[in-house]
């Protein structure tokens, strides 16, 4: 497995990035991690002429907790989130989740910026992050712009963020909301058969708050606004947790693959869904 | 397509070399400078017959174009140890049968190192999931995963006695 | 005057003979990265050759236009089947007695197949040339499944065979079939199935998967025009047969051919066979005068080289109302891909799927086999097991599991109902197999009492009471598997290779200052051949393992043998080097009595000595015979110490295990947990524990891989869906459990030494004991038989249509 | 894989089956084309880059049109060839409901793929191709309507 040749660029600042996307077009790609562009360029089934290696651009790597908001940079990596106690703190969803991705050596390069920008439907960090609300910073040619993670994605791989810009970071709002991030794979390294992340806040006895999110269930991460939202107001009972887990998988669209039929991915996303509620909850 | 020039430290010595920038790590290191300890298993990332030390991370190798790579410092398991030597890993690997063919054995040992940098004193739990990078067909994996928690106290008593 | 100490339990231990968990002298330069495997070669000049595959399952080639790939600079040779076929190598002979094309003759017949060969200056010319290799391809109608290839309108795959009624292995009724192989009495068995007070009926399917070894297939090619030699180094499980067949297929005098298997990167079976990428690197040495080198990638691997299993086994098993076994019956659909390129004994096209009867005491049977080709990859080979004989285990315990469910029995008592008892061995089978030894009833009792058996069951029930009761949705299976293996293929009279005679071989030198090397006809591929050959030695010779180098793998040095493969090492080579190291003891003994100053009946073996017979302090030890043997004249006695043995084994061994599974699985999901797997083996002498326990282990995840969700999956116009190691499923440290073995002791009664082979027992026994477990955990729910691989959505299934999701 | 799916072209009948049978409205309507050549009134020659992702595959192939139902029912079928990438087949039958100013175009697309662009994106083939076809009705809604209103 040889990829084809390409022209090599390593830009030291976001700016030159871009207008290296800009000056090459659909013919140019950024490489973060690159364990999902990297294989597909080998296979010769991803044609890049011109891979843009944001590596050296320092500021991508800088992740900080400032007030309520957290802000990592896009090319942090999930060994980063892992062991960074302060994200860890702010966030123990993301720690949970990236635990769950890949394996040991692909999070020590795989980036939270390549997982999200991708526009896999099977990545985890996608749904996550529209569980978490969070929003994502792109650079262009004309500047900044911001996009939510729940407006981001549109179909599989294709993505908001044009062709000339780059996804430079991502913030969402700390939280205390009791977390859970349940993932169905076959082995370690394999894409989620199904995976849920939810948020649950409790103000006493009664949900004030729940974002629940699933990811491999449609050809884009699945933020269900209607499961969240059976939640919010009951007191989580059986029949309520029934009824996110219904709304729910009546938001995703699943397809078959070699992790089984569609009959079986929607029973599974409904108890992993389930799962994930109930966890959050006790962490409530 | 023009090749670069590329830097690399590898086991402690430089090396310069020219190449394309699509050449993959491990065939800079295995044809170009006959550093042929990792091994290439699936070349998609999934077995870590390749896996080395880049700039202080467990990294696949086949996963990586030498461009990226450049003034990396990297450490294959020939640099482990003195040349002819065993460190308490390797030799741990053989005192408890943790490989038979070999060929996954670089990459795992690699890999163990450094999880045992990273968690001096794990758990079996813990070696088990940070040692799931690295596919093995011979043996099973539970004599590695002895053979990791036997280096571990081994290292973890050296240290002891020398405090 | 000669000290004895130290005692002879001190000498034993020096030696480090039979029975010492002796670790690996192999492991010093694997641990230190300085394996020497076929990629790491690397030759002045060499060249890279790689090929052009077929996108399409079936398709004529209509064109193959290479104008533009050699336009490329630095591409040296495009190869077509056109270029090979003045020199007849167009087409190879397969093992299996069929022919397979080894570039594309005017079709294709299985995705992945080869069509081109493009030799380039490096791996990366190369890849971009076959880039620029233009075919055209006219598609055909796909066929994948055996059934339908045996259909009356069934399209025809092999062209090349048109007209042909009779194949390698007699009578071919249809355009699309191989063979038909019969063993046992069928009329026989159909008479006493059909008086059965209880007959057990199932389809059993063992799915296609691969032995996809870590390391894929290579090789390197070099022509040396000066000398007339061809080298080649491969990844061989059997080098001197490559020899032969590529003496015979190139024309070039044997002796003039050197085949060397570096290290192995792991066979399992898939290095048995002779590849399209060996036969071009050969042929591109010899055209460019220049070495080159072949080395397939990971879905190469996958798609095009020898596939192990895809046998649909119909069976019916009969019974007395109490249990007691009267017959068995089974007929084999076997989908045999696109070229019959199985890797069994000339005689066995079916391998040894006639161990059927298993561990069992069956008064009749019948086996049918039926081959057909299909548009899959060729292959067939034995993954970790001897030849079919994982296929067989598998019917067979899943029969047993099914005749239980029909006779409302405990699966562990039928078992034991019917197994062979000792007093039987040695047992004639109703196949046609005579059993060695066993004692199945001890091994079974010492692992039912080991995992706490009645226990189990009660927690069992138990469990399904509390599901009934819906306090959870978990359950426990109990996954029982009593194995019986056929393993050192073989004896002469009825087992060969393309004619070879599968004996093997054992060539010892020692050396005056009483060190050795010795050489064997076999190749290891992580079984620790180095550290257990010279165990076998040190205990037949007297010297310390430590002092005796194993070499093998190179045919200009090492004596004519088989291979490795079928677990045939220790029973067939393992049992030449005993022989050579007792024609060693026998001249040796010559020698002693020559210096000792007595008469050779007067000296005995003591260790590693030999002494005087009532004065043991009268001695002379082996180093010291071995120096003598090289600077005394001894009358009567040629000087040196050397031997050479062939082996031809009397008969096969018959290696035994009892295994059993604890399983926990989530009907909601499909997801299951090992809680505990027990795995007794008797392998008779056991000649390194430690690494006995090692192939256990290692045998056990492959099985734990090919039950659980390990399979070459193709979809309906041929596509191979499994080609990565995304999809191809192979378990890390975290997907597999801890296991516990054990062992019981019941040597071969005709091996030199009682050993039996142990390699592939694991993967023979446990692929039934995981199966087992998942069916067990839902007998109670009505589940008879479904097929593997037993992944999430295939157990969810299970539980779906049992109607357990309400 | 089948997908099915309907739409309505703001432009009368005639006019969508003559536009279906417009290879520069086809050319600028499938995603990706780069040529469309017509051989005859059946026959036409497709060059399409498919992009999805950092997938990028160049499908050569040849079209054949099946116009015997016209002006109601309209089919095609066409294979091509992606090189390293493989394969590509499939049809669609496309049926045509007169509903005066507008159109309802109702379709059944097949599709399949082989060599690697199967064994490596099959979990994404349906998406894709749902995506896809989607985009050539869409656009070719809007130059059927656009044209029709000018």
């Amino acid at each position: 497995m040889i990829p084809a040749m390409f022209e090599y660029h390593r830009p030291a600042d976001v700016k030159s990035a871009v207008s290296l996307l800009q000056e090459h077009g659909d013919e140019a790609r950024v490489l973060a991690g690159g364990h999902s562009l990297i294989p597909m360029m080998k296979l010769r089934m991803a044609a890049v002429e011109h891979l843009v290696d944001i590596q050296d651009i320092e500021e991508l790597r800088e992740s900080k907790v400032s007030g309520d908001t957290v802000h990592i940079g896009a090319m942090v990596t999930q060994h980063e989130l892992i062991n960074n106690a302060s994200l860890a703190k702010a966030a123990p969803l993301i720690r949970e989740a990236s635990l769950q991705i890949a394996d040991p050596q692909v999070r020590y390069v795989g980036t939270i910026g390549g997982n999200v920008a991708n526009g896999d439907p099977a990545n985890d960090m996608p749904g996550l992050m529209q569980c978490l609300d969070a929003t994502y910073a792109l650079s262009g040619p004309s500047g900044e712009r911001t996009v939510k993670a729940r407006e981001f994605y549109e179909s599989a791989f294709m993505t908001a963020c044009e062709d000339d810009e780059i996804l430079t970071s991502i913030a969402f709002p700390a939280t205390t909301a009791g977390f859970a991030y349940e993932k169905q794979k076959r082995k370690i390294g394999d894409y989620a058969t199904a995976a849920a992340a939810v948020l649950i806040t409790m103000g006493g006895k009664t949900c004030t708050a729940a974002s629940i999110a699933m990811t491999n269930l449609s050809d884009t991460p699945v933020w269900s606004e209607a499961a969240g939202a059976a939640l919010v107001g009951t007191n989580c009972g059986d029949a309520d947790i029934a009824a996110a887990v219904a709304a729910a998988l009546n938001d995703t669209d699943p397809t078959e693959d070699s992790r089984g039929p569609v009959e079986f991915k929607r029973h599974v996303a409904g108890v992993i869904v389930r799962r994930a509620i109930e966890r959050a909850l006790s962490r409530a | 397509m023009s090749k670069m020039h590329l830097k690399l430290k590898v086991n402690g010595e430089e090396k310069e070399l020219l190449a394309e920038p699509r050449e993959l790590l491990i065939h800079v290191l295995r044809e170009r400078l006959d550093i042929t300890g990792p091994h290439i298993g699936c070349e998609t990332s999934h077995c870590g017959a390749c896996t080395l030390e880049m700039n202080g991370k467990s990294v696949k190798s086949c996963t990586v174009f030498a461009a990226q790579a450049n003034g990396a410092e990297i450490t294959t398991i020939e640099g482990l140890a003195e040349p002819g030597t065993m460190n308490v890993l390797q030799n741990a690997f053989r005192e408890h049968h943790g490989l038979q063919c070999g060929f996954c054995t670089p990459g795992m040992i690699t890999r163990a190192h450094r999880l045992l940098q990273e968690i001096p004193n794990p758990t079996e739990e813990e070696v088990r999931h940070g040692m799931a990078g690295n596919l093995c067909r011979c043996t099973g994996y539970q004599n590695i995963v002895k053979s990791i928690l036997a280096a571990a106290s081994e290292m973890n008593a050296a240290k002891e006695a020398a405090e | 005057m000669n000290d004895l100490t130290p005692t002879s339990e001190e000498r034993s231990a020096k030696l480090k003979g039979l029975g010492h968990s002796r670790k690996r002298v192999e492991d010093a330069r694997f641990t230190q990265g300085k394996g020497n495997y076929v990629d790491d070669i690397k030759l002045p000049g060499m060249l890279f050759g790689d090929f052009v595959r077929s996108p399409y399952a079936h398709a004529r080639v209509k064109s193959i236009n290479v104008e533009a790939a050699l336009a490329l600079p630095g591409v040296i040779a495009v190869l077509t089947a056109k270029d090979l076929e003045p020199l007849n190598l167009h087409w190879m002979p397969t093992l299996a007695g069929d022919k397979q094309m080894v570039l594309a003759d005017g079709k294709v017949l299985f995705q992945g197949q080869e069509v081109a060969f493009v030799i380039a200056e490096d791996r990366y010319i190369n890849a971009d040339a076959i880039d620029l290799v233009e075919v055209e391809y006219e598609e055909l109608p796909v066929i994948t499944d055996p059934f339908k290839a045996m259909e009356p309108d069934a399209v025809v795959l092999r062209e090349d065979l048109a007209g042909q009624t009779t194949g390698a292995h007699g009578e071919r009724r249809h355009h699309n079939h191989i063979f038909l192989w019969e063993s046992g009495d069928k009329e026989a068995t159909e008479d006493v199935i059909n008086s059965a007070d209880v007959v057990a009926e199932e389809m059993v399917y063992y799915h296609r998967t691969h032995p996809c070894p870590l390391e894929t297939c290579g090789s390197v090619a070099s022509m040396d025009k000066v000398n007339g030699k061809l080298t080649v180094w491969g990844t061989f499980q059997a080098p001197h047969v490559v020899r032969t067949v590529a003496s015979l297929l190139s024309g070039i005098e044997e002796h003039n051919i050197r085949i060397v298997s570096p290290d192995i990167g792991g066979g399992f079976g898939n290095k048995v066979g002779v590849y399209p990428g060996y036969v071009c690197s050969i042929v591109a040495s010899i055209v460019t005068g220049k070495p080159v080198k072949w080395v397939e990638d990971r879905m190469d691997n996958l798609m095009a080289t020898a596939f192990a299993r895809d046998y649909w086994m119909k069976g019916k098993i009969s019974a007395t109302k109490d249990g007691k076994i009267t017959g068995l019956q089974c007929h084999v659909t076997a989908d045999h891909g696109a070229f019959d390129a199985c890797a069994d004994p000339t005689k066995f096209p079916a391998g040894f799927m006639n161990i059927c009867t298993g561990s069992y005491d069956i008064p009749v049977a019948y086996l049918g086999v039926d081959g057909v080709y299909t548009n899959k990859a060729p292959g067939g080979v034995a993954y970790r097991c001897s030849f079919r004989v994982t296929e067989a285990a598998y019917f067979i315990e899943r029969m047993i599991e099914v005749l239980a469910i029909e006779l409302g029995m405990d699966a562990a008592e039928l078992r034991a109902k019917n197994f062979i008892r000792k007093d039987q061995f040695p047992y004639q089978s109703a196949l046609g197999w005579e059993y060695d030894s066993g004692d199945y009833h001890t091994a079974w009792t010492k692992a039912l009492n080991a995992v706490g058996y009645k226990d189990l069951r009660k927690e069992q029930s138990e469990r399904v009471a509390a599901f009934n009761r819906g306090e959870t949705r978990s359950l426990l299976g109990i996954g029982l598997c009593h194995f019986t293996e056929i393993v050192g293929a073989g004896p002469v009279k009825n087992c060969d290779i393309l004619g070879m005679g599968m004996f093997d071989s054992c060539e010892i030198r020692i050396h005056p200052t009483g060190s050795a090397i010795a050489r064997l006809g076999t190749i290891s591929q992580g079984q620790g051949h180095a550290t257990t050959f010279a165990q076998i030695l040190a205990s037949e010779i007297g010297l310390p393992a430590d002092s005796i180098t194993i070499e093998e793998g190179d045919t200009d040095t090492a004596p004519y043998g088989l291979g490795t493969y079928g677990s045939r090492s220790t029973p067939v080579a393992g049992a030449a080097a005993a022989m050579a190291g007792r024609k060693i003891r026998a001249k040796a003994q010559m020698i002693a009595a020559y210096l000792l100053e007595v008469h050779d009946n007067d000296v005995e073996w003591d260790i590693d000595r030999f002494a005087v017979k009532g004065a043991p302090e009268k001695f002379k030890t082996m180093a010291e015979i071995a120096y003598a043997s090289y600077n005394q004249a001894v009358p009567g006695v040629e000087p040196g110490l050397e031997a050479v043995s062939y082996y031809d084994p009397p008969n096969m061994t018959y290696p035994f295990g009892a295994y059993v599974c604890v399983m926990e699985i989530d009907v909601d999901t499909g997801v299951h947990e090992i809680r505990q797997f027990y795995a007794l083996d008797d392998c008779g002498t056991r000649i390194n524990p430690m690494i006995i326990e090692g192939q256990v282990h290692g045998g056990l995840t492959e099985a734990l891989a090919i039950a659980m969700g390990q399979e070459i999956a193709y979809d309906e116009i041929g596509n191979v869906k499994t080609g990565t190691l995304m999809d191809f499923f192979i378990p890390t440290a975290w997907e597999t459990p801890h296991y516990t073995t054990d062992f019981t002791e019941t040597p071969s009664p005709h091996h030199p030494i009682g050993a039996k082979g142990v390699g592939e027992s694991p993967n023979v026994g446990g692929v039934p004991a995981f199966s087992n477990a998942v069916h067990d955990a839902f007998r109670a729910f009505g589940l008879r038989h479904a097929h593997m691989p037993h992944d999430q959505w295939r157990i969810w299934k299970i539980a779906n249509d049992l109607g357990m999701h309400g | 894989m089948e997908l099915n799916d309907e739409i309505t072209i703001p432009a009368p009948m005639e006019k969508v089956y003559a536009s279906l049978n417009d290879p520069e409205i086809l050319q600028e309507c499938i995603p990706g084309c780069e040529e469309l050549i017509k051989h005859s009134d059946t026959e036409l020659e497709a060059k399409v880059v498919l992009k999805v992702g950092p997938v990028k595959a160049r499908f050569n192939g040849n079209v054949t049109l099946d116009t015997e139902g016209a002006p109601n029912r309209f089919s095609l079928v066409g294979a091509g060839n992606g090189g390293v990438a493989g394969f590509a087949k499939g049809g669609a039958d496309v049926e045509l409901v007169d509903q005066g100013d507008s159109t309802l175009l109702k379709y059944t697309a097949k599709a399949e793929v082989g060599g690697k662009i199967a064994q490596l994106g099959s979990r994404l083939m349906t998406s894709t191709a749902k995506k896809l076809s989607a985009m050539f009705f869409a656009k070719f809604a809007e130059i059927v309507g656009e044209t029709e209103t000018t």
